[in-house]
């Protein structure tokens, strides 16, 4: 089985226009019968706060439970793209606390009024549940004013925080989930959401469907569209499995591997493939423990000149859709600054990649660099990688570890000397940048590859305080040409293919809307499975 | 009255004056098992050619080429190239070793310690026995595969974890055979005699109970080895054995399953030699069980 | 005996051969071997371990283990039908019906996992299409025959003792009430006290049902119990054949008179047995001529190219030697 | 016999305890941080690996850990919650055992349907044409490695005939692939124990006096010799229906079942250390009780083990005695005797 690949996906175009464009003469009747998707999952929790990583959760997560507002898109805060859901009127009162108008007729599919008190239910449990990290970093508590209002209180006055607590918090019914078994909690929860559970088997498939006394009639938000009446999503975690699956007729919907979209599914008329950037970004990232050798710059460089991304790429996963990317940060956020995309970075360039090397001090196959990785990634592009920097005299040792035990490595500064490492962007790439480089955040490590540079630190705090152009642009030139201390490696694209009639898969922060996508009259849904 | 026509006295096959069951008896009479030889000349070539594999064969098992990944068999690929570029067939003949080498090592540890257990627990008996058997029912509990991905997760991942693994995980075959013939053998009347005249246990047990007992444990070997290559592939499978780029067949054919839609020979190949060698060993095993067992063969 | 209207032969045995195949060697078990049997005559058949006797026995009924038999030839006549022509139905209807067995080791003789009255009752309702409870009864009734109390028949072989499984076996044989009994060493494997009731048993059995019966054993003393007429086996040939009064007042041919030497008579004080010298032949391998030969204490060089012609000494006792002992020697 | 059950459950406690200490402290000490790999990959900050390992409970001293689990589990049957995702395991458990039972159960009716008859004509016929073919061709299976076999399948009946579905949990037909590849290649051992135990039957004593009753040939082999030789094969049934209970692993991993097999995968590469200690108790419990039931039914089909359960005081009449060594014993003795 493969590993188990955290699918996240970047929305760039901007969804709230079009979402209201096509809003507007949407009638009751439903555009789709039902979609039936192949999930690469196999295990999912339904219940309100748990925090399963995997693809069926993140589809259901925003459809079944309500939120106080959701993020359409990377970046989006409150005021400025965040949608409001559950919160009719949210405004932020100081530094540390928001003042929270509710709509007054939230139910949920077993009839329960949702007030202020069962929303501060719904965040002190998903705090004492502790599954959410963001959430327990940030929320502090919540104060009921009335039933329709109350004050959110944060524990730190950083910027994004609020946003990441209220987007992972599902709402509930604090009468419903105390008096519920836990056999209900987990196959029929009462949904607050645009859709309720209708039938769960654990670890094969959920089934939901569009409720028809949902609480919300005016502009319905992402998240609440019911373009389908009927969704069930069939775990699959076989690559295979799904991409047969697709051509057997059994699912509308699925995300396949690369091989079986270039020799299937790319020229076959009766399916639509979508093109979508992998959440996790890939980057190299060198150790800069006085302990390893990396600490010179210039091995750095030699190292970055000698790896060839494109053939890593190319090789390493046997496809050719990825996208390079300029910085450690993907292309995604408000606050990157475009320009990046057309310097010339780091591209393959053996003779300085020599130059660099013996700039170091380092002969023929002198320069020995031990590189970490996860046993179950795929190996293939670092062994690419190897013979690359074979070639321009540095050995490699590639030294694999088991997932678990991967990171107490990696913690360790005289494990490792240089490794690809990733992480989620969640708001803004200045947000990014320190939650890898800032001082405050590792305390005496300095970074997460141990840097101790003062000009970074300052350069840091300029671009997280302005985030202006030239700020970000500053600190970018500093931490990529100067010091070499990480760069962006590429992004890989996943395929989704869907049957005939599904005209667009309304792609949300990380994942398909499956509920606001759009289908054309020649959809011919496939039977659900009992 | 028919008259019997004079017998004559028909030539002494070589083997009836061996005693049944010694080596040199088993090795006489396998070699007439024609499915035995078919099985020990698979292994045998497979292992020379394993050894010789880095000087005869045109490309190193390691060296990628882009151009013709994925190809088919070809005249230049003998057996075509896997998702690098690299020659399949150099790969699977120099991955054959590490089958060999994970199915002899860990039933070897599993003999040695299972024999040893097996052999206490049944000649001592009483308290040694009930604990050594609660302890085998507890392995005895978890199919050898969940056992050994237990221990993979413990212990971590690779070639030698890999053997531990299987090792540790065969030994209560082992233990309950070598058990079951000390029983046996121990109320036979000649072990009753060796005891009354007095000569000491450890004796007793290496002259008299194991040479009796060698019989099924060549079997159970034969049958381990050809097992525990099957269940390093599904461990590599599983990601828990033999790690990539290590030309291990099973890790070979993890590797190569999403592709085997589309390339198919990428994951035939492999699983053919798999099937092979583990074939080869069954055969021996089987040859050599009849030779010990005649009343199955006749 | 009232003597029978000129009807076939009740039972007759012409030239049996029987030869085993075991990894490439050959074994000469039985070698020629024929004799008569009248009605309610019961013949024995003495001989020491491995002369072939319990083969003789097994393949009148055919029930030699097919794979190990490498040749069976020769004709077993049973009321003038040869039974190694018989197609299986005809076999299974002289099967348990006409002839029927006991075996030596009462303990391996019955089905472990089957009920004693089953056992029985199976083998009537073959040969009597009546209903279940009608065999029941006569399982019950045979089993008190044999003296096994009707309450236990509904147990199973493990708990009866090695003593009553044979009578078990006895009554199984018995139920459909055979014309010919063959005894293959029926109290061999039993202790001395269970013997002789087992022995009283069969004699009482027979007399009472008319049954003609063969008896195999190595035990002369049982031999002088029961049977009318004596067969001597050695190597797979009857070297000696004639009623119980000729064989053992006059026994005359060699291993006969050794047998009867390694018998302790109460009568004479002898100091020291005397046991024949020598092992009986190995069957793979026999020697030419008299297969007595290199045991024979009374042999001369004719016995070496000797053919087997026998020699009648009576018109009831005849043996096959070139140098019989003359009487009294 | 309801003494003997008692007492056989009763040991089965301390085994099982047992077995959950052992696999706890083993779970406890791998190497490996279970908050680290519950934070999934990418960088997190310290103090974010610290609110977690609190939320998971991980900051507890062991003892007191293991004390709550053993409590939790042998009072409560509260296998406790997964520190990945936080769902209750016993949910786990129970909603995913259904479709391991189902591949147990299907794989070894397969394998009871076609390996006793095929033993039986390999027995009969034994060295024929026929019994070495057959032979070859499970010798060949069983060499297969069982992903291979399955992936074979799932190409040549899902894709190519489009006769099966190629995953999923729901009627009979999603289980007839998974079935096929989990039970072909055990057939093998199967079918040769069922010979070897049939050959060695055909040749006791009692087939002899059966076939001399004059009963047919079908009868004496299926009413007699079969019910014979079925004794040791039954433990053989219960020990390989005990081990698929266990999770067809691979099976499970291939046709996306949502078996236990599939739990203790994803449990180990997780190292959520109360899944997996959750489902080997789990399995060492369904082992057990099946190792309990097979033992039960051995006495119902062999009376002389019932004996042995049933109290002691019902004795046969005359005392046993036991026969030692050949049939020359009895005459020996006799004739020095006297």
């Amino acid at each position: 089985m493969k590993t188990r690949k955290f699918i996240a996906l970047l929305l760039v175009m901007i969804m709230a226009v079009s979402c209201i464009g096509i809003q507007s003469f949407a009638d009751d009747a439903f555009q789709a019968e039902s979609l039936v998707l192949a999930a690469d999952d196999d295990s999912f929790n339904v219940s309100p706060w748990s925090n399963s990583q995997g693809e069926v959760s993140n589809y259901l997560q925003n459809i079944i439970w309500t939120h106080l507002a959701i993020r359409p898109f990377t970046g989006a805060m409150i005021g400025s793209g965040m949608e409001l859901v559950a919160a009719k009127e949210i405004t932020k009162v100081d530094d540390l606390t928001w003042k929270v108008i509710l709509n007054d007729n939230i139910t949920d599919s077993k009839g329960n009024v949702i007030t202020a008190s069962d929303v501060k239910f719904s965040f002190d449990k998903n705090y004492e549940l502790g599954y959410y990290a963001y959430v327990n970093n940030y929320y502090d508590s919540i104060e009921v004013v009335s039933d329709t209002e109350l004050l959110f209180k944060t524990k730190t006055a950083d910027e994004g925080g609020f946003e990441s607590a209220v987007i992972n918090t599902a709402i509930c019914s604090q009468a419903w989930y105390e008096s519920a078994s836990e056999d209900e909690v987990l196959n029929n929860p009462a949904c607050t959401g645009a859709y309720y559970v209708t039938n769960v088997q654990n670890g094969h498939s959920v089934t939901v469907t569009a409720r028809e006394d949902y609480w919300k009639t005016g502009d319905v938000t992402t998240t609440e569209k019911q373009n389908v009446k009927t969704i069930q999503i069939l775990c699959m975690s076989e690559d295979d499995a799904r991409s047969i699956a697709l051509e057997n007729g059994e699912v509308d919907y699925a995300q396949v591997s690369y091989i079986a979209y270039d020799r299937i599914f790319r020229n076959d008329k009766n399916y639509v493939v979508y093109q979508i950037p992998k959440f996790m970004n890939a980057i190299l990232i060198f150790n800069c423990d006085p302990s390893s050798v990396c600490s010179d710059p210039n091995v750095r460089k030699a190292v970055s000149y000698a790896v060839d991304m494109d053939q890593v790429f190319l090789l390493g996963y046997g496809n050719d859709s990825y996208q390079l990317h300029h910085d450690i940060c993907p292309d995604v956020t408000p606050d990157y600054v475009s320009s990046w995309n057309e310097e010339d970075y780091y591209s393959r360039d053996l003779a300085k990649a020599v130059e660099y090397r013996e700039a170091a001090g380092y002969g023929e196959n002198e320069l020995v660099l031990n590189f970490i990785v996860r046993a179950q990634a795929p190996q293939q592009p670092y062994v690419v990688m190897q013979q690359q920097l074979a070639e321009a005299g540095i050995v490699m040792n590639i030294t694999t570890y088991d997932r678990a035990v991967f990171n107490t490595y990696y913690a360790d500064n005289t494990a490792w000397d240089f490794t690809e490492s990733g992480s989620e962007v969640t708001d803004f790439t200045a947000n990014f940048w320190s939650r890898m480089f800032s001082e405050e955040v590792y305390g005496e490590k300095g970074s997460e590859n141990n840097i101790h540079d003062a000009k970074l630190q300052e350069l840091l705090k300029a671009a997280v305080a302005t985030r202006s152009e030239e700020d970000m642009d500053a600190f970018h030139q500093y931490y990529t040409y100067d010091q070499c201390y990480a760069i962006g490696m590429y992004n890989e694209v996943n395929y989704f293919v869907a049957r005939k009639g599904i005209v667009d898969i309304a792609k949300g922060p990380d994942n398909a809307t499956l509920q606001a996508m759009t289908f054309t009259s020649d959809y011919k849904p496939v039977p659900l499975q009992k | 009255m028919v008259s019997i026509k004079i017998v004559m006295k028909t030539k002494k096959t070589d083997t009836s004056n061996l005693k049944p069951g010694s080596l040199k008896y088993v090795w006489r009479r396998l070699l007439k098992n024609k499915s035995a030889v078919f099985g020990l000349t698979v292994v045998v070539t497979l292992m020379v050619l394993s050894l010789l594999s880095p000087y005869i064969c045109r490309y190193d098992y390691k060296s990628m080429d882009a151009l013709n990944a994925y190809s088919v068999p070809t005249a230049q690929h003998l057996l075509g190239c896997d998702e690098l570029g690299r020659d399949i067939l150099s790969r699977v003949l120099y991955g054959a070793r590490y089958t060999f080498i994970i199915g002899i090592l860990s039933t070897a540890i599993a003999a040695v310690l299972g024999i040893a257990m097996g052999a206490a627990a049944g000649y001592f008996g009483g308290v040694v026995d009930s604990i050594l058997m609660r302890f085998l029912d507890i392995f005895q509990s978890f199919p050898m595969l969940i056992l050994a991905m237990a221990f993979c997760a413990v212990f971590g991942t690779g070639i030698d974890k890999c053997i531990l693994a299987l090792g540790i995980s065969n030994i209560s075959g082992f233990a309950r055979l070598m058990r079951a013939n000390i029983l046996r053998i121990r109320n036979m009347e000649y072990v009753e005699a060796a005891t009354s005249i007095g000569c000491p246990t450890g004796r007793i047990i290496t002259s008299h109970v194991i040479p009796n007992a060698i019989s099924p444990i060549i079997v159970e070997i034969a049958m381990g080895i050809s097992r525990n290559g099957l269940a390093s592939s599904s461990l590599s499978f599983l990601g828990l054995g033999v790690q990539q780029p290590t030309p291990e067949w099973g890790a070979m054919l993890s590797s190569a399953r999403s592709y085997i839609r589309y390339y198919p020979h990428m994951v035939i190949i492999p699983g053919l030699f798999i099937l092979i060698t583990v074939l080869s060993f069954n055969l021996i095993g089987d040859a050599v069980r009849d030779i010990l067992d005649p009343t199955l063969k006749e | 005996m009232s003597e029978e209207i000129k009807k076939p032969e009740f039972f007759s045995i012409r030239n049996l051969i029987v030869q085993y195949k075991s990894n490439e060697q050959t074994v000469y078990a039985v070698n020629g071997v024929s004799f008569d049997l009248k009605p309610g005559e019961t013949l024995g058949l003495v001989g020491e371990t491995g002369a072939g006797k319990t083969t003789i026995a097994k393949s009148i009924l055919r029930i030699l283990p097919e794979h190990a038999v490498k040749r069976m030839d020769g004709e077993v006549l049973y009321e003038g039908q040869d039974i190694f022509q018989m197609n299986d139905t005809e076999l299974r209807r002289i099967r348990g019906h006409q002839i029927s067995m006991i075996f030596q080791d009462p303990m391996t003789a019955l089905n472990p996992v089957k009920r004693v009255n089953d056992q029985i009752a199976e083998g009537y309702i073959q040969h009597h299409n009546c209903t279940k409870a009608e065999a029941e009864r006569r399982a019950e009734e045979m089993l008190e025959l044999v003296g096994i109390s009707a309450d236990r028949a509904g147990e199973y072989p493990h708990q009866f003792s090695g003593g009553m499984k044979q009578r078990v076996v006895i009554a199984m044989a018995l139920a459909c009430s055979p014309k010919l009994l063959i005894a293959d060493e029926p109290t061999t494997a039993l202790d001395v006290t269970i013997q002789a009731q087992v022995l009283d048993l069969i004699k009482r059995l027979r007399d009472e049902l008319g049954t003609s019966m063969i008896l195999i054993t190595h035990d002369l003393g049982v031999v002088a119990g029961i049977c009318d007429r004596v067969a001597v086996i050695y190597a797979g040939r009857i070297i000696e054949m004639g009623t119980k009064v000729d064989v053992f007042t006059k026994p005359s041919h060699p291993y006969t008179i050794g047998l009867f030497g390694a018998l302790p008579d109460l009568k004479k004080d002898v100091e020291r047995l005397s046991p024949i010298e020598g092992l009986p032949p190995d069957p793979t391998a026999l020697p030419e001529g008299c297969a007595f030969y290199p045991r024979c204490a009374h042999r001369c060089d004719k016995c070496l190219s000797y053919q087997y012609e026998p020699t009648a000494l009576s018109d009831t006792h005849s043996i096959l030697c070139c140098n019989p002992m003359k009487e009294g020697a | 016999m309801g003494r003997y059950v008692l007492k056989r459950l009763l040991i089965l406690i301390p085994t099982l305890i047992a077995v959950t200490i052992i696999v706890f402290t083993l779970m406890n000490f791998v190497p490996g941080d279970p908050v680290m790999i519950a934070l999934g990959s990418g960088t997190h900050t310290p103090a974010e690996v610290e609110a977690k390992r609190i939320a998971m409970g991980l900051d507890r001293p062991f003892m007191v850990r293991l004390m709550e689990y053993l409590k939790g589990v042998f009072l409560h049957f509260n296998f406790g919650t997964s520190l990945i995702d936080g769902t209750s395991i016993k949910y786990q458990l129970v909603t995913r055992f259904p479709n391991t039972l189902k591949i147990a159960v299907y794989s070894i009716i397969f394998t009871v349907v076609i390996g006793i008859p095929l033993g039986v004509f390999c027995a009969q016929h034994a060295n024929s044409v026929g019994d070495r073919f057959a032979l070859i061709i499970t010798l060949i299976l069983d060499s297969m490695p069982s992903f291979w076999l399955a992936l074979l399948l799932m190409i040549l009946f899902a894709l190519k005939l489009h006769w099966l579905p190629s995953t999923g949990s729901g009627s009979f037909k999603y289980f007839i692939l998974p079935t096929l590849a989990n039970s072909l290649g055990g057939l093998a051992g199967f079918t040769r124990q069922v010979r070897a135990s049939m050959l060695e039957v055909t040749r006791s004593d009692f087939v002899t006096t059966a076939r001399s009753k004059g009963i047919s040939e079908r009868k004496v082999i299926y009413g007699h010799a079969l019910p014979n030789a079925l004794i040791p094969i039954l433990t053989l049934v219960g020990m390989r229906f005990g081990g698929m209970l266990g999770g067809a692993t691979v099976i499970e991993v291939i046709f996306s079942i949502p078996g236990i097999g599939q739990l203790l995968v994803n449990g180990i590469n997780n190292r959520d250390s109360t899944v997996v200690t959750g489902g080997i108790v789990f399995i060492a419990l369904t082992f057990s009780l099946i190792m309990l039931v097979t033992d039960l039914a051995y006495a119902v089909v062999d009376p002389r083990i019932k004996a042995q359960y049933t109290s002691r005081k019902k004795k046969s009449g005359e005392e046993e005695r036991h026969h030692h060594g050949g049939h020359h014993h009895g005459e020996h003795k006799d004739s020095h005797e006297n």
